[in-house]
């Protein structure tokens, strides 16, 4: 396939046009030493047809969707009206680029006000910007951001944020001269209240903290915002599962000062990972701290509404070095997405989802835990993530369900060396009872 | 497709107990057990009610306020506009890809890392680099990435040193980029070719220097035609050579970055590699770096062993993670069939062809618009309105009057090194027919500037908004809807 | 989004050489022996040669130049242009149904006799009928089916009979098809209710009429109260009733035509059930007949036995075969699966609600609109121009006008007993808000045609193109592109 | 699933509005006793969710998409397009009426246009309607077409047309007293030219004939039509296969006066049989006789060009029992797909699939014919289907093959019984050698 539109007679008179006989003279100043004197070795070109037969036969060589699956941690199976793949595949939408020129980009530029809205509703605070690249690079940004805003170099960060998200961070304050503090997890698999108390100190910036933790385990916001601000640190809240928070109560109305995380639920596929849905909302007051772009309302010179990228300020195509982030394309198209899907599910419809995420992780909770020998792991509340402890190395239960056409959860044993045989379950709206009661059968096989 | 309809917002048209979304009916018992002690709110205040036929008028009516590649030119310059395939859109979302979990176990998952490893393959033949990583998530992403490896490795030396230096021309990520890896900047000057002026750089170019990041061809389209002296006195003072990629649609299959001297490099497949804009992302940045940052790269990294893929962490000498799982897949997707649908003939064309229509605006424009630097184009060609504001006329009001003309503007928010600029970047998918309509549009512009400058001043005039007040938005921000009290 | 922008024909932007669809390299022989002996031509003269790119432009372009019910309220009454769900699309089209070929074995293609039997029987159900045949591929062919079978079955008593009688409100598809199938039509006046003159029927109704034509609620959405009475005299002279199913909208749930004496019926899938109308088609046009009639059904008829289906070609007494295959396929699964996401209580609600939206219309309207017939008003209110008249303006300035204010115009071809008609049908999916803006406009509209008639006679002003002129059109018709001689 | 757009509110502020306190009081001039008292027996309301899971239930009781087949016989699996998908999905092409109001229909109208313009291209024919139901319902308008051009009441129709079709224009003539004379096929699979001759009198309206007829033979369009016009007949052309009109020679130019047929294969994929795409193209004198609807080009009142549904005066609405035909909504969304197809293709890529069907038709040929005891049944040139006899009954080779996964071809023993053991089989580019490889393997091994 080729996607050129020059006809070999507009080609010509171009070149006449540009003054040249051939294309090569255009590449004069590259120096001939350097230029490539040989064809590229890559496979010769295909046809559409061609190159959909052979996506399909790779797409086939994955042995993963046909099955039941119960993984979460990060990642979230749940249903998409089919109204967002439909609006969200035009091509107004997935061809323009980020909205520089407000006149004729008033369709995305409106959708970000709107998604910012809609993300301040389900974080209870007041900002939040139009998206960053996902969870895990979220958290970076609201760690560097909780050190601009209070100037201190220590941060505390929960054992119980997901694993990856950790790591990013690390890898992100490196080089930046902050110190990152790991916080324990109790019984309740929370944060545990003592160490936070010992940790805790004027030097720090944030404790951050992620709710419900990466064990699925809601964490105690409102206590954990009290101890931060008790020693004037932030409170930075992380959220996996976005869905949770059209169930449990905002974080911004428990303290929290910072929320970011991931919005992949909100009608994003699974993908293998990504393209993901990071997103950020915070306080009025850190709103010139704020990293990434926001979208804000204005009027035209006959006084009609309209929106534009506004606070450019803060970003590196003005600030350059001093920018809140480097971050210049982000995550519009995903964005979109959870905007189509937020609105479609609307306040009743995304509650009612929540609600059935916590009843079918519950059921499935309590119909693991009447199999002889696995145990719940943690006792403290959960949204629609569990801990399981098998009497075996997970790793062998995981074989035997595997053979049953079954991924019956996450080994924590590499992430939680601590945790032994313990494996994270996931259960969403798109799991039935019938799909829960195999998963309990299985398990219970495989242990026999 | 009538310019008056105003679109409110979804709040605007929400109401009470409408709702689209429905769930089957609850299958197991209601119990709400498993949240026993958390914190639960009542309601989400504010949040929308409407029907289904609502919302699909809703984004409908939205979508077609937007101008898009499909809808015509996009010479955005930097950003490289060009088609991007609907086959490419239909085989990312395939159900064998969209499925896959992140957690899946790699032996259920062969078919997603065999798409990456061969990105990979193919990515370092086109740049020349020993080592791709795709795990970063746009441009930006990358130059964090790549410079972090930098940093790593000259640690590994002993020496992490202290300072980037940056062309005036540069892009605003790159300092940014830096900035968080530790570094302070310092600026080169452009010399009057447009480029890298050696002497300059040889004078700043210190044991103090960590990197020099060089975009090539730069951000005025121009090629850096020293870049090989210029590696020269990097490497010989112990520093390494970052490229910035996003212009690679200039050298596909022409010259390779790895064969001029350049260590790491970051391409935008979201630009070069056809992946679309979406309004402003997704898209992947990738980075291809030499043998020695090898050790360097970001976990995890796809390994191939007789057909089958697995994925290795224990990598000592690591960054450690950029991102959480594999990068941003579905967009690695689309980069790949792209590759494979051009082939080695047809991934050096888009290089020939988008000179090649860049060159021809540029010839066309010459003497209708003022070019500071009379140095050969590339992919893209940088005028400036300096011969429009004799009459008082700005490069904004060049871009907003495009608009009436139904065509998008250039770039001019940079390069800064030229004041007014008009950064123009056709792209190798045009036809003739659309160049044309493109520069005689600027042509009848130029004339207008002359003769009749209110027109200018007060473009667009056929959007559904006309020029919109930004300075307003940024003195009281209003950046979300809030119910009328 | 630009107004002024005109998109060209294709063949304008075509150019020797350019291609966008390849096909694989051929991996067999290239003889052509196969041919030999056949007339082969050496080219398509004037087919046009463009990109990808130009193709998907052109096309994106030329949608924007459509309304459409994802865009707005669609008031065409008779047309039921009600919002169409998309994940009815989505199924439609899945890959179990859409790779299925007409000529595959009964025993491989048991889920798609399961769609068409299933279908059937729902729709036996709403519409009160025995038996139905999914067939027909629109209304008018559906008609021109049920006309077939009622003359069929005439004949089997022995006398076809002469005339069909159809009220002078009925759609024009009506003596069309009944023409077709070789009857000649006598038109039955409407009273001052505006339904069919029972007296007059009495009259007319002889052993020389075939059937009666019905529409009910009629083409005035206007409901024929003594629809039993009218049966009553129909059957008692030997002849059918066939009612015209188009307004189905206003009944379901509610009224089963087959209890009110209705013989043969065809409902517009396209229409009641929410299948996309695509600019004209394709719909589907399902037949139901009462028991009588059965046996003529056009074949093949799906049979059922203990879960398997089969195809049934032999019976005696068929009118035959009236189009190959089985229909519309993929427009009969979009209705199934809207029946099946409505249940019994949703099937009912779109009457209800499509009843209470045009009544809601009707009563804001009225003083600004003449109505000439007073009788309550089912899903559809039928106004006239008379009082806009006065000012000489007609139906059809107000229509134009409407576009300007963002809406689709009413009907105004027809009926034809209410001149200058405007047929106003908002349908049950849309919202109180978008029927006020449809209100105001029209209350704007009438006050403009008292106080401003010129901006009537101009409009519509905010369109691609402004009025067209038909005539000129129909005068010397160009009805191809040809190449410039 | 519901798709109403009304709260509870404003059901009553419209009650109100409209002057009564019930819905129900809406529907008084409903004889009481004819109202339907209960509720309808439908299955009860599914969400999205399970309609979705419903319908793919029921597609996977399909069981014959995933086989190699070589089905033709008037519907052709051919490559198509990705841009065919997602152009013609979009709302603005999916959601409108009939372009009634051609100020807001442009889109619509042009496309007619420029299909018209395409059809008359291919067929070598001056004029062409905007699209009929189907090639069945298409054979049958050209036959009363062919009765009102010439006021003459017999038609020869060949046996060798589509046997759906002639059961269509049986059906349709019965009741307007047309005469249908079968023309019987010789040994060459074309019409017996000395029948023909016998069955042509001056009583003859037209020779109806299709090319590829439904053996996939090419029929002497030339010699038929001057037959015709020595009786002043017309020649009436149908083509079930509208991609061989890229490489037949245009029927227009072998004197043919109306080609009707079914276009499904450009781009409208199969369906089980619908919809599909009818087409009529004919000589401009028959203009005013042409059923269906046609765009015409015109100019606005500022002299713009502009498209608008032209010469109305032959429809039902306007014309009512003398209408040319009682068609009026048709196949406007395949003629798009079709239009769309037909451009991307274009002059070199349309006519590189013809040649392509055509050579692996003849490859199949061969290697079947080379299977012993198989052999090709007619010596007429053929496109890309072809009649093969086999030895034993063909219902039991096609039980063989359809163990092996294999639809070999369509057995003509219903059909045409004179033909005994035959079988009709289609190959089109998007079958590969192998896949013939595979299918003369399987025969001959059935017959072994
Ligand atoms: C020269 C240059 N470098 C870097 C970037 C940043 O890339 P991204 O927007 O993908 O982060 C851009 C984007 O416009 C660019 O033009
Ligand atoms: C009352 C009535 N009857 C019949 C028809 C014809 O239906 P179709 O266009 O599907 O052939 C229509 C279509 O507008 C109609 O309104």
């Amino acid at each position: 396939m080729s996607y050129l539109s020059l006809s070999d007679k507009d080609k010509q008179d171009m070149l006449a046009a540009a003054g040249v006989g051939t294309i090569d003279e255009l590449f004069c100043c590259i120096p001939e030493e350097v230029r490539l004197k040989r064809g590229l070795r890559l496979p010769e070109a295909l046809t559409e047809l061609e190159l959909a037969r052979t996506l399909e036969d790779i797409g086939r060589k994955n042995d993963y969707p046909e099955r039941l699956s119960f993984l979460g941690g990060g990642a979230y199976e749940h249903f998409t009206p089919a109204v967002v793949d439909s609006l969200s595949s035009r091509g107004e939408f997935v061809s323009p680029y980020t909205p520089y020129q407000p006149e004729v980009s008033q369709g995305t530029l409106q959708i970000i006000f709107e998604f910012q809205t809609l993300i301040c509703q389900l974080a209870g605070l007041a900002i939040a910007n139009a998206s960053l690249y996902d969870g895990s690079t979220g958290a970076a940004e609201a760690v560097l951001m909780a050190q601009r805003v209070t100037g201190r170099p220590k941060v505390l960060i929960a054992r119980t944020v997901h694993p990856q998200y950790r790591e990013v961070v690390r890898t992100y304050v490196k080089n930046v001269g902050i110190e990152l503090t790991e916080l324990p997890f109790g019984k309740d698999g929370r944060i545990d209240a003592e160490s936070l108390g010992q940790a805790l100190d004027d030097r720090t910036a944030a404790v951050v903290f992620q709710s419900p933790n990466f064990f699925g385990v809601v964490e105690d916001a409102e206590a954990l915002s009290k101890a931060a601000h008790g020693r004037k640190a932030l409170s930075v809240a992380l959220v996996a599962e976005a869905l949770s928070l059209a169930l449990l109560e905002a974080p911004g109305r428990l303290g929290v000062d910072v929320v970011a995380g991931e919005a992949q639920s909100f009608g994003v596929p699974l993908s293998f990972g990504g393209p993901y849905l990071g997103f950020m909302a915070c306080r009025k007051d850190f709103l010139r701290q704020m990293p990434g772009r926001i979208a804000g309302r204005t009027t035209d010179v006959e006084g009609r509404r309209g929106f534009v990228l506004t606070l450019a300020t803060r970003e590196q195509h003005i600030r350059r070095e001093r920018a809140t982030s480097n971050i210049c394309t982000n995550q519009a198209l995903c964005a979109l997405r959870a905007t189509i899907f937020l609105e479609t599910m609307g306040r009743q419809g995304l509650r009612e989802m929540a609600r059935q995420n916590a009843r079918k992780a519950a059921y499935a909770a309590e119909r693991l835990a009447s199999v002889p020998g696995v145990e719940r792991k943690f006792s403290g509340p959960f949204f629609n993530e569990f801990v399981i402890q098998a009497p075996k190395p997970w790793a062998e239960v995981d074989a035997v369900l595997r053979a049953g056409g079954i991924i019956g959860g996450l080994g924590l044993a590499a992430d939680y060396p601590e945790l032994g045989d313990a494996a994270l379950v996931c259960v969403t709206e798109l799991k039935t009872r019938a799909d829960i009661d195999r998963l309990a059968a299985a398990v219970g096989e495989a242990l026999s | 497709m009538i310019k008056e309809v105003r679109e409110p917002l979804i709040f605007e048209i929400s109401s009470p107990g409408k709702r689209a979304g429905r769930l089957p009916v609850l299958d197991v018992p209601e119990t709400m057990d498993g949240l026993a002690g958390a914190a639960l709110r009542s309601d989400i205040d504010g949040f929308p009610e409407v029907s289904e036929p609502e919302v699909v008028r809703h984004f409908t009516r939205l979508s077609q306020k937007n101008y898009c590649v499909d809808l015509g030119l996009y010479p955005l310059g930097s950003c490289t506009m060009k088609y991007n395939p609907k086959i490419n859109e239909r085989l990312s979302g395939l159900p064998g890809f969209a499925a896959c979990h992140p957690h899946a176990p790699a032996e259920l998952v062969q078919g997603c890392l065999e798409v990456l490893k061969r990105l990979e393959t193919y990515l370092c033949e086109i740049a020349g680099m020993d080592a791709f990583t795709l795990h970063p998530a746009a441009g930006a992403h990358g130059e964090l990435v790549g410079m972090m490896m930098i940093r790593a490795a000259l640690e590994a030396r002993g020496d992490a040193r202290k300072v980037v230096l940056i062309p005036d021309s540069a892009h605003g990520t790159n300092p940014s980029s830096a900035h968080i890896c530790g570094y302070s900047v310092k600026e080169i000057k452009s010399d009057e070719r447009g480029t890298i002026d050696v002497a300059g750089l040889e004078k700043a170019m210190t044991e103090e220097v960590a990197a020099l990041m060089v975009t090539n061809p730069n951000t005025l389209g121009v090629f850096e035609s020293d870049i090989c002296r210029i590696a020269g006195i990097v490497h010989a003072k112990g520093g390494l050579v970052y490229m910035d990629g996003a212009n690679m649609n200039a050298l596909t299959g022409v010259v390779r970055p790895g064969d001029m001297g350049v260590d790491v490099i970051h391409i935008n497949l979201h630009k070069t590699f056809s992946t679309p804009h979406g309004g402003g992302g997704p898209g992947a940045g990738p980075v291809g770096v030499r043998k020695e940052l090898v050790p360097r790269l970001p976990v995890p990294v796809v390994e191939e062993k007789d057909g089958r893929y697995a994925l290795s962490f224990d990598r000592p000498g690591t960054i450690g993670r950029v991102r959480a799982y594999f990068g941003n897949f579905s967009i690695l997707v689309r980069a790949l069939c792209y590759i494979l649908s051009l082939g080695p003939r047809g991934v050096r064309e888009i290089a020939e062809y988008a000179v090649l229509n860049a060159n021809y605006i540029r010839k066309r424009l010459e003497g209708d618009y003022h070019l500071k630097y009379e140095t050969p184009s590339m992919h893209e060609c940088v005028f400036s309105d300096r011969l429009q504001k004799e009459h008082g006329v700005t490069n904004l009001d060049i871009a907003k009057r495009l608009i009436d003309f139904g065509l998008h503007p250039p770039t001019m928010s940079f390069p800064l090194i030229v004041h007014g600029a008009l950064m123009i970047e056709p792209t190798e998918t045009e036809s003739k027919r659309d160049l044309d309509l493109f520069v005689e549009a600027m042509k009848t512009i130029a004339r207008e500037a002359r003769e009749n400058p209110g027109i200018l001043k007060s473009a667009p005039h056929v959007t559904y908004v006309r020029r919109l007040d930004e300075v307003a938005a940024a003195k009281n921000p209003v950046l979300r809807w809030e119910e009328a009290a």
